[in-house]
């Protein structure tokens, strides 16, 4: 029973502690392959530490909405991050929500963001919100496409479950599968904002989404909302690990070792992760916004297409 | 003997229609109230016939009726009417006289078929007058539908009455006929006292029954 | 026996509360009275429901009158199913009755809504426990007369008059469709006892007639696509708890005349019934919310939103249906309570939202969303309310409406097993649908609330806006508490909907609240489950740590300056987004298809003043080419046929000439 | 006992004709008008005295059974309460000037003579006699249609003159012919148009002849009736006489007209080798009913309008009694109850609203339940009622001929239930215009009777929710005897 909550208690903890170390390293990685020095991969802990010091500047007519939506979305977003296996499955609380759940956790931190981004009563807030909102749209579907496909496969939604499963030999190859991992990355790339969709780094008025709606933050507030930004791209990469590289995860009430071996081969799946999204990130341009739509469209078709094709291979 | 009558009462009746072809083949006004004249007579003297035939002495009053009143008040009232308010004295004809007389074949094949059809049970007497009744009456209605002037329409009804009232002597034995001859002689009048009225109140310029319905409530 | 007579004396009540009204009219508490009466009786309704519901011994309870039609006598009958659907509509009066207990005093003709509303909580009451098809049916058209009384409450504005017009034509149309739909299934015999309906053999193709007709009452009183059209119009029409009434309650009456009669009446259902219902139910929740999304009146927004949650609610009974056809009772029984469960939902956020409306329309007396915004600042507690039903309503956990779409979605995985091809690709796609209409929805009230309560100001209405009364805040905490209690407690929904699942698809899901820390478990542990609970408890926890922490270790200082706008901060609220233009992106990429939306610039040559103008064209599909086109007929028809007035006497008599000579003709070809 | 049972229908007979020779000397509107209220009441209470009593024996010129009792009851009950609501309305145009004494001068005679006449076709045991009635009610309300004199007025009573005696003139061919079917039969006289016995006996006629008799008389009773295609002179005949003529003509006579055709209907149903007249009944009905339903859309003239609406609900009780059967049946004759008491608290809310606002025309009548709520929820109330709404009763007879239609001939349905929904929306299109929306027109308050109006509605009501038992056993009856 402690052993549990303490397994999930370093779940939680460890999540946090990755996430900007995630983005650092996505950071320094893309820096390099730009033959720049770049800044050293903890910079993020470093920027987070210090928007933490410095005092909040809140506009004049921000509502109380305004000031909790940073910690009810960082808090939603650990949440979600908390309950995907990164090193172990089984976890003491990971029935608590599965992945349909998670998704709609992550759903509520961004019906949060999208509302704060319009409480000051700004056209970039409102720019944000809308485009946000219409990305969702379309990439919230794609992702269920994809649970369907993923519990369809496993008979389950339920993280842990689908990564038993993933590692147990009856797998096998299947076209749904790499359709599902398609979409899937897609999706992760349009939720997290990351080129070709949205730029992290931009601030050019007319082609930012996420940086439009945090506008108006400062201090503490916009460093719970990157925190949760870093949180949500960990979970991701989380998710990609745990379902379509699922080897070295602590299986239930697995030993210290192989909570230790789990650990390793996580933060190993990690940094792959992380190295492919740089070399995907730079390799590529930015798309307009308009275009958009149909790139997760695409992702919501390989979802659909990869559910039907899912019987066809089971009938036959 | 029963031949005979029987035969005389088919002559009679059957020139009653014939009387009504002549009223559709008629286009001006006072040659169409002395047919219509005819028709009543013959009309009178059908029913006499009858009366003597089925020795049912109160058909008497009905021809009687049909010969003082059809035969002459109406036709000589209309007469005077048509004289003093001037009314055009041709008639004007919806569709051509031709086309009228062949739906008048028409009519008369259909009562003959509906009237024959009848089990030869019934009186054949009956079933012969019947038969050239309901010709009568669609003969009538025809002429009600194809006549503008409402002279002749009102001619028209009347003749449909006619036809009624053949059907009703002709029917043995049947009860309140007079009474229904008295009834429909006073709705004739009463028609023919409408007409007067509207003219007398000099509302309408004619009594073309167009005129009428420039007087519409819900016009268009 | 007893209560359903005590049920059935709460309707007499509220009967004669209505002609209360009309004699109180010139008493200056008749407001007060009235509210308050309906109140107390639907909330001795709801417990009374919500009591046979629960209790162990839930065996029908019938009562017959001698009322109504003649041999047949009026039957009443609470059962499981009832008694679910009558604790919905005596909830949602409750609440709307205590609403109006202050929304009613500023209400500008009461003498037109008075007398109507306790008549329309009487009627949808009667519907549910009819248990004979012509006491169903008076019930069912005395309901919309009620509410379209109340929809004419107002009846100055030429839309509401129209409003009330398209939905009493559509009303009664449905009604005609169920009338012929019990037609067929009393049979010749005219058995109009819902028991002897039960009891009698219904053939396979008499289904689909009986379904279809089904479908086009039921379904055009609940707002199933096409049949919606009504809808927008009417809600937003009536005053605003009444509108809440409609939306969140009556809608589900509708449901529960679906149910009774497919689930209960007809008996064993076919699989493609199933599959019709669910993409009827997957078509109307996608285009719901889209002509949701382009809405700017607050009011028909939520109307049109609706039509959505009417669609979820099909999507789930079309699947029960076909689960129920396969004998997949466990399935059934899972999909059905989610539909349940998201009635029971709707009707909560639903009418908090509408009560929101209501709320901001009595402070500002705007419904346009254009010309609102700001109004957290001077509503505080209304927009706290409103925000947690429009979380709810956006299937967001930890509140309820999530609930009852993550078991839809539970469902919907259970499609594999089913044996037809149709059903096995349709259930997925009509699962995307689903997605996709739970995505829009979020992006839909991101939209109604930021427009209106965030931002700034956009009209010196809402400027100087009031916070309302007590009584309608209560109403709305009352439910926004509902809400989070359904989202976090769900087990005990799920197992209240126990007996009715059973009664109508002998089937069950796991007992729930036995499960430890109040999961939820559609079927087994490992397969999914979900703890609105704990996911609720850990957020407030997270959120109260870094809270905390930063407070402690970090920063709390604060400093007010004017907004940044990436250096261009501009003081007129006009550069504001707009609601028109928060929806512009959505509307490009999907409303070009689904109504042909169309954008034009009209740029004023050089040198001339006027304003450039952006011009937005949307068409409503269904509106152009059903339902024009059948006025356009009978319009056509009538115009024709009025002719007939205008003939002389002449053609008349040539009419009777044309009737006889052609009977004749008939009878001399005939014999 | 007999003797005094003979007295009621005597009575039922000779009040109302007394009445019209007292009254035709009566010059003093007023006291004309109480006069022609209490003959009605007097009538009204004989005819009630007649469900105590039961039914006398059998005359042959009598004949009371349990059909003709509930068109006695009927009639004599509405004939009172529009009494009630002439003397308010007759009133009301004197004082305007729109009518003279001299113009009234024999109005209430001719009221009861109408009465009498109606009452005299129902009672009758003998078709001629019952023709003679009709003809008679014929024309006395030509007479009241034309009681205006204006141009409208009078083109509406030449029409309905015209039209009215052509029909009469096919009436009598049908009963001609129907004689000349008894008389091999039953033998010549009397007998052979006393129409107990010829039900007796009308198993031996001649089919092929009683066919062509019916024809003449469904068309010709149906001219009464206001069936489309021969309905033309009702709508103008209700728009321009005063409204309490309207009131009767929609609520009574058409009433009367179609007990003739269903004595008729009776005999043909009990005959073997004659065509079942279902069929052509069940036609006749649903082209009248479509046909109003459409005309209803055009209508500019309020009076006009609920006139069509008669020819739609003559069209459905017609259909119903053409489809037979027990359900049916009693749907059309519960049906044709609700329908005359509905109507005619319409035209008395009309008749008020046309008085208060100055004009008939639909567009210059609005707002009525803000300018004049009595009057305009009254209208409201009627026209819900009409349209077949509950919880008021014609909803009842509409949901009965729908359900057994569709238990018998499902395709049928379709077209009946496609008139009903187009009547609707006209029926409610105009209601909304004409109820509600901001007044327009004359508001100052108008001297009205309303008890005539809401006793109709509340009866109506009451119908909807609850028929008494002996009522229902009763029409189950009749509904049996009509096979």
């Amino acid at each position: 029973m402690i052993r549990d909550l303490l397994v999930q208690g370093v779940q939680m903890a460890l999540v946090l502690i990755l996430a900007p170390l995630l983005t650092g390293f996505v950071r320094k990685v893309k820096a390099r392959l730009l033959r720049r020095q770049g800044a050293s991969v903890v910079q993020p802990y470093r920027d987070l530490l210090r928007l933490l010091r410095k005092e909040a500047v809140v506009a004049e007519n921000a509502s109380w909405l305004f000031r909790t939506a940073p910690y009810l979305i960082f808090a939603a977003t650990w949440v979600a991050a908390a309950l995907v296996p990164t090193f172990a499955t089984g976890l003491k609380f990971s029935w608590t929500a599965d992945l349909i759940a998670i998704i709609a956790l992550l759903a509520s931190a961004r019906f949060f963001l999208a509302l704060a981004g319009m409480d000051i009563g700004t056209s970039f807030g409102g720019i944000g919100s809308s485009r946000e909102v219409m990305i969702a749209s379309l990439a919230e579907p794609a992702m269920i496409m994809i649970v369907f496909v993923l519990a369809l496969v496993a008979g389950a939604t339920q993280l842990s479950t689908i990564a038993e499963f993933m590692l147990s030999p009856e797998v096998g190859l299947r076209v749904s599968l790499g359709l599902a991992l398609i979409a899937l990355i897609i999706v992760a790339i349009a939720e997290n904002g990351r080129i070709p969709v949205d730029n992290p780094a931009t601030h050019l008025e007319l082609t930012m989404v996420h940086e439009a709606m945090v506008l108006e933050y400062s201090g503490r507030h916009l460093a719970m909302i990157e925190f949760a930004a870093a949180l949500k791209l960990l979970l991701y990469a989380s998710l990609i690990a745990c379902v379509f590289v699922p080897w070295g995860l602590a299986p239930a009430g697995a030993g210290i070792a192989a909570l230790a071996l789990g650990l390793v081969a996580y933060v190993a799946k990690l940094a792959g992760i992380g190295f492919l999204l740089a070399i995907f990130e730079t390799s590529i341009a930015k798309m307009r916004v308009f275009r958009v739509p149909e790139f997760l469209g695409g992702a919501l078709m390989l979802g659909l297409l990869g559910t039907l094709l899912l019987f066809v291979s089971r009938s036959l | 003997m029963d031949g005979l009558i029987f035969d005389i009462a088919h002559l009679l009746a059957g020139g009653l229609v014939l009387v009504s072809f002549m009223m559709l083949y008629q286009d001006r006004l006072y040659a169409l109230l002395n047919v219509y004249a005819l028709h009543a007579l013959v009309l009178a003297l059908s029913v006499a016939w009858q009366a003597f035939a089925q020795d049912a002495p109160h058909l008497y009053v009905t021809a009687l009726i049909a010969l003082v009143f059809k035969a002459i008040i109406i036709p000589v009232a209309l007469h005077r009417m048509i004289a003093r308010l001037g009314i055009h004295r041709e008639i004007e004809t919806v569709v051509g006289i031709g086309p009228t007389m062949l739906a008048g074949m028409g009519l008369v094949a259909l009562s003959m078929v509906v009237m024959l059809r009848v089990t030869a049970a019934a009186d054949p007497m009956a079933r012969e007058d019947l038969a050239f009744a309901l010709a009568v009456v669609l003969l009538g209605l025809l002429m009600m539908v194809t006549r503008r002037n409402a002279v002749s329409q009102v001619v028209g009804f009347m003749s449909l009455e006619n036809g009624l009232v053949l059907a009703a002597t002709g029917a043995r034995g049947m009860p309140l006929v007079v009474e229904i001859s008295v009834a429909f002689s006073i709705l004739i009048a009463l028609i023919v006292i409408g007409i007067m009225l509207f003219r007398i109140r000099e509302r309408f310029d004619t009594v073309d029954v167009h005129a009428l319905d420039r007087f519409r409530g819900e016009r268009r | 026996m007893i209560s359903v007579a005590v049920l059935l004396s709460g309707v007499a009540v509220l009967l004669a509360a209505a002609v209360a009204a009309i004699a109180l009219k010139h008493s200056p508490s008749v407001t007060r009275v009235i509210y308050g009466a309906t109140l107390i009786v639907s909330l001795a309704i709801a417990a009374t429901a919500l009591h046979h519901l629960v209790s162990a011994a839930a065996a029908p309870s019938l009562i017959a009158l001698p009322l109504g039609l003649p041999w047949v006598g009026a039957h009443f009958r609470l059962d499981a199913l009832s008694s679910f659907f009558l604790f919905v509509v005596g909830s949602g009066s409750a609440a709307s009755s205590l609403y109006g207990l202050g929304h009613g005093l500023h209400e500008k003709a009461p003498r037109r809504v008075l007398p109507f509303f306790p008549a329309f909580l009487a009627g949808m009451m009667l519907v549910i426990l009819a248990d004979d098809a012509f006491t169903f049916l008076l019930s069912w058209e005395f309901m919309s007369l009620a509410s379209w009384a109340l929809v004419m409450a107002h009846h100055h504005d030429r839309d509401n008059a129209r409003a009330g017009y398209v939905y009493l034509v559509m009303a009664s149309f449905g009604t005609l469709a169920l009338i012929l739909a019990f037609g067929l299934l009393a049979g010749a015999g005219g058995g109009y006892d819902f028991a002897s309906i039960r009891a009698a053999e219904h053939t396979p193709h008499l289904d689909a007639l009986v379904l279809a007709l089904v479908l086009l009452g039921a379904g055009s009183k609940a707002g199933l696509v096409p049949l919606h059209v009504w809808l927008p119009l009417a809600h937003p029409a009536a005053p605003s708890h009444v509108s809440a009434l409609m939306s969140g309650v009556m809608t589900k009456v509708a449901v529960y005349g679906f149910v009774r009669l497919i689930f209960d009446l007809l008996g064993e259902p076919t699989w493609w019934a199933g599959m019709i219902v669910l993409i009827l139910g997957g078509i109307t929740s996608v285009l719901g919310v889209l002509y949701a999304l382009m809405q700017h009146d607050l009011k028909r927004l939520l109307a049109y939103h609706t039509v959505e949650n009417i669609g979820i609610i099909f999507i789930g009974l079309g699947l029960a249906l076909a689960f129920q056809a396969n004998g997949m009772n466990w399935a059934a029984a899972l999909a059905l309570t989610a539909a349940l469960f998201h009635v029971f939902n709707h009707a909560l956020f639903k009418s908090l939202l509408f009560f929101g409306a209501g709320a901001v329309l009595a402070a500002t007396g705007e419904r346009d969303m254009e010309r609102l915004g700001g109004l957290i600042h001077r509503m505080p507690y209304t927009s706290i309310a409103f925000l947690v039903g429009c979380v709810a309503i956006s299937a967001l956990p930890p509140l309820n409406g999530f609930v009852s779409e993550w078991l839809t979605f539970q469902a919907i995985l259970q499609s594999p097993e089913l044996p037809q091809w149709g059903l096995k690709i349709m259930v997925p796609a009509v699962g995307a649908m689903l997605a996709l209409s739970a995505a829009l929805a979020a992006a839909c009230f991101v939209k109604a609330f930021g427009i209106t309560f965030l931002g700034r100001a956009r009209s010196s209405a809402a400027e100087t806006a009031e916070e309302v009364d007590r009584f309608s805040l209560a109403a709305m905490f009352a439910f926004a508490g509902l809400c989070l209690l359904a989202g976090i407690l769900p087990g005990f929904v799920i197992d209240g909907l126990a007996p009715v699942t059973q009664s109508l698809v002998t089937g069950r899901m796991p007992v729930q609240t036995e499960i430890p820390w109040f999961s939820i478990v559609p079927i087994a542990e490992s397969r999914s489950s979900y703890n609105g609970l704990l996911v609720f408890v850990f957020i407030a926890i997270s959120a109260t740590l870094a809270v905390l922490a930063i407070h402690r270790f970090a920063s709390h200082a604060v400093r007010r300056a004017p907004a940044w706008d990436c250096g261009w901060p501009d003081p007129s609220p006009e550069t504001q987004y707009t609601a028109a233009s928060f929806a512009q992106p959505i509307r490009r990429v999907y409303a070009t298809y689904a109504f042909r939306a169309k954008e034009t610039v009209e740029m004023p040559a050089p040198g001339d003043r006027r304003p450039a103008q952006l011009v937005v064209r949307l068409q409503d599909l269904v509106w152009d080419y059903l339902y024009e086109p059948i006025a356009g007929v009978v319009g056509l028809a009538a115009g024709r046929l009025n002719e007939l007035q205008f003939l002389t006497i002449r053609r008349y008599l040539g009419l009777v000439f044309l009737a006889l000579v052609s009977l004749l003709t008939v009878i001399a070809l005939w014999t | 006992m007999s003797g005094l049972s003979f007295d009621q229908v005597q009575a039922i007979l000779f009040i109302p004709l007394a009445a019209a020779a007292l009254l035709g000397f009566i010059v003093n509107y007023r006291l004309g008008a109480r006069i022609n209220v209490l003959a009605c009441l007097l009538t009204l209470l004989v005819a009630l005295s007649l469900f105590v009593t039961g039914a006398p024996p059998v005359g042959a010129y009598f004949l009371i059974d349990e059909l003709n009792i509930v068109f006695i009851a009927l009639n004599t009950f509405v004939g009172f309460t529009t009494a009630v609501f002439s003397a308010s309305y007759i009133g009301h145009e004197l004082a305007i000037g729109r009518l003279t004494p001299t113009y009234l001068r024999f109005y209430h005679a001719m009221y009861q003579l109408l009465l009498f006449a109606m009452n005299l076709a129902l009672v009758a045991n003998n078709v001629g006699l019952m023709w003679v009635a009709i003809e008679i009610a014929t024309l006395t309300t030509v007479i009241m249609v034309g009681l205006y004199r204006s141009h409208e007025a009078l083109e509406a009573a030449w029409k309905y003159f015209i039209l009215g005696s052509v029909g009469i003139a096919l009436a009598l061919f049908g009963t001609i012919l129907f004689y000349m079917a008894a008389q091999p039969v039953v033998g010549e006289g009397l007998d052979a148009m006393t129409w107990t016995v010829l039900i007796a006996r009308v198993a031996e006629f001649d089919g092929a002849l009683i066919n062509v008799a019916f024809i003449f008389l469904l068309l010709g009773y149906g001219t009464k009736v206001g069936l489309a295609p021969v309905h033309a002179w009702l709508p103008d005949a209700h728009a321009e006489g005063p409204t309490p003529s309207s009131a009767v003509l929609s609520g009574l006579l058409l009433n009367v007209a179609l007990y003739a055709v269903l004595r008729f209907k009776m005999l043909m149903a009990a005959n073997p080798e004659a065509i079942a007249p279902g069929p052509l009944m069940i036609t006749m009905g649903l082209v009248s009913l479509i046909f109003a339903a459409f005309m209803l859309y055009r209508r500019r003239d309020i009076k006009r309008m609920f006139a069509y609406s008669s020819i739609e609900h003559m069209g459905i009780i017609t259909f119903a009694f053409g489809m037979g059967g027990p359900v049916a049946n009693f749907a059309g004759l519960l049906h044709m109850v609700m329908h005359s008491l509905t109507k005619s608290a319409i035209f008395f809310a009309v008749g008020h609203i046309a008085q208060a606002k100055g004009t008939q025309k639909i567009a210059d009548i609005r707002g009525l339940t803000e300018s004049h709520p009595w009057l305009g929820w009254g209208l409201v109330i009627g026209v819900v009622a009409i349209s077949g709404l509950p919880p008021l009763g014609i909803f009842m007879s509409e949901f009965l001929v729908v359900t057994s239609t569709f238990a018998q001939e499902p395709l049928l349905a379709i077209p009946l239930v496609i008139g009903l929904l187009v009547a609707f929306g006209a029926l409610m299109l105009r209601l909304n215009s004409l109820a509600f929306g901001a007044p327009r027109g004359n508001s100052a308050p108008v001297k009205a009777s309303y008890v005539p109006m809401y006793a109709h509605l509340s009866l109506v009501l009451i119908a909807g929710v609850y028929l008494p038992a002996p009522l229902v056993s009763w029409f189950q009856h009749i509904a049996a005897l009509l096979g």
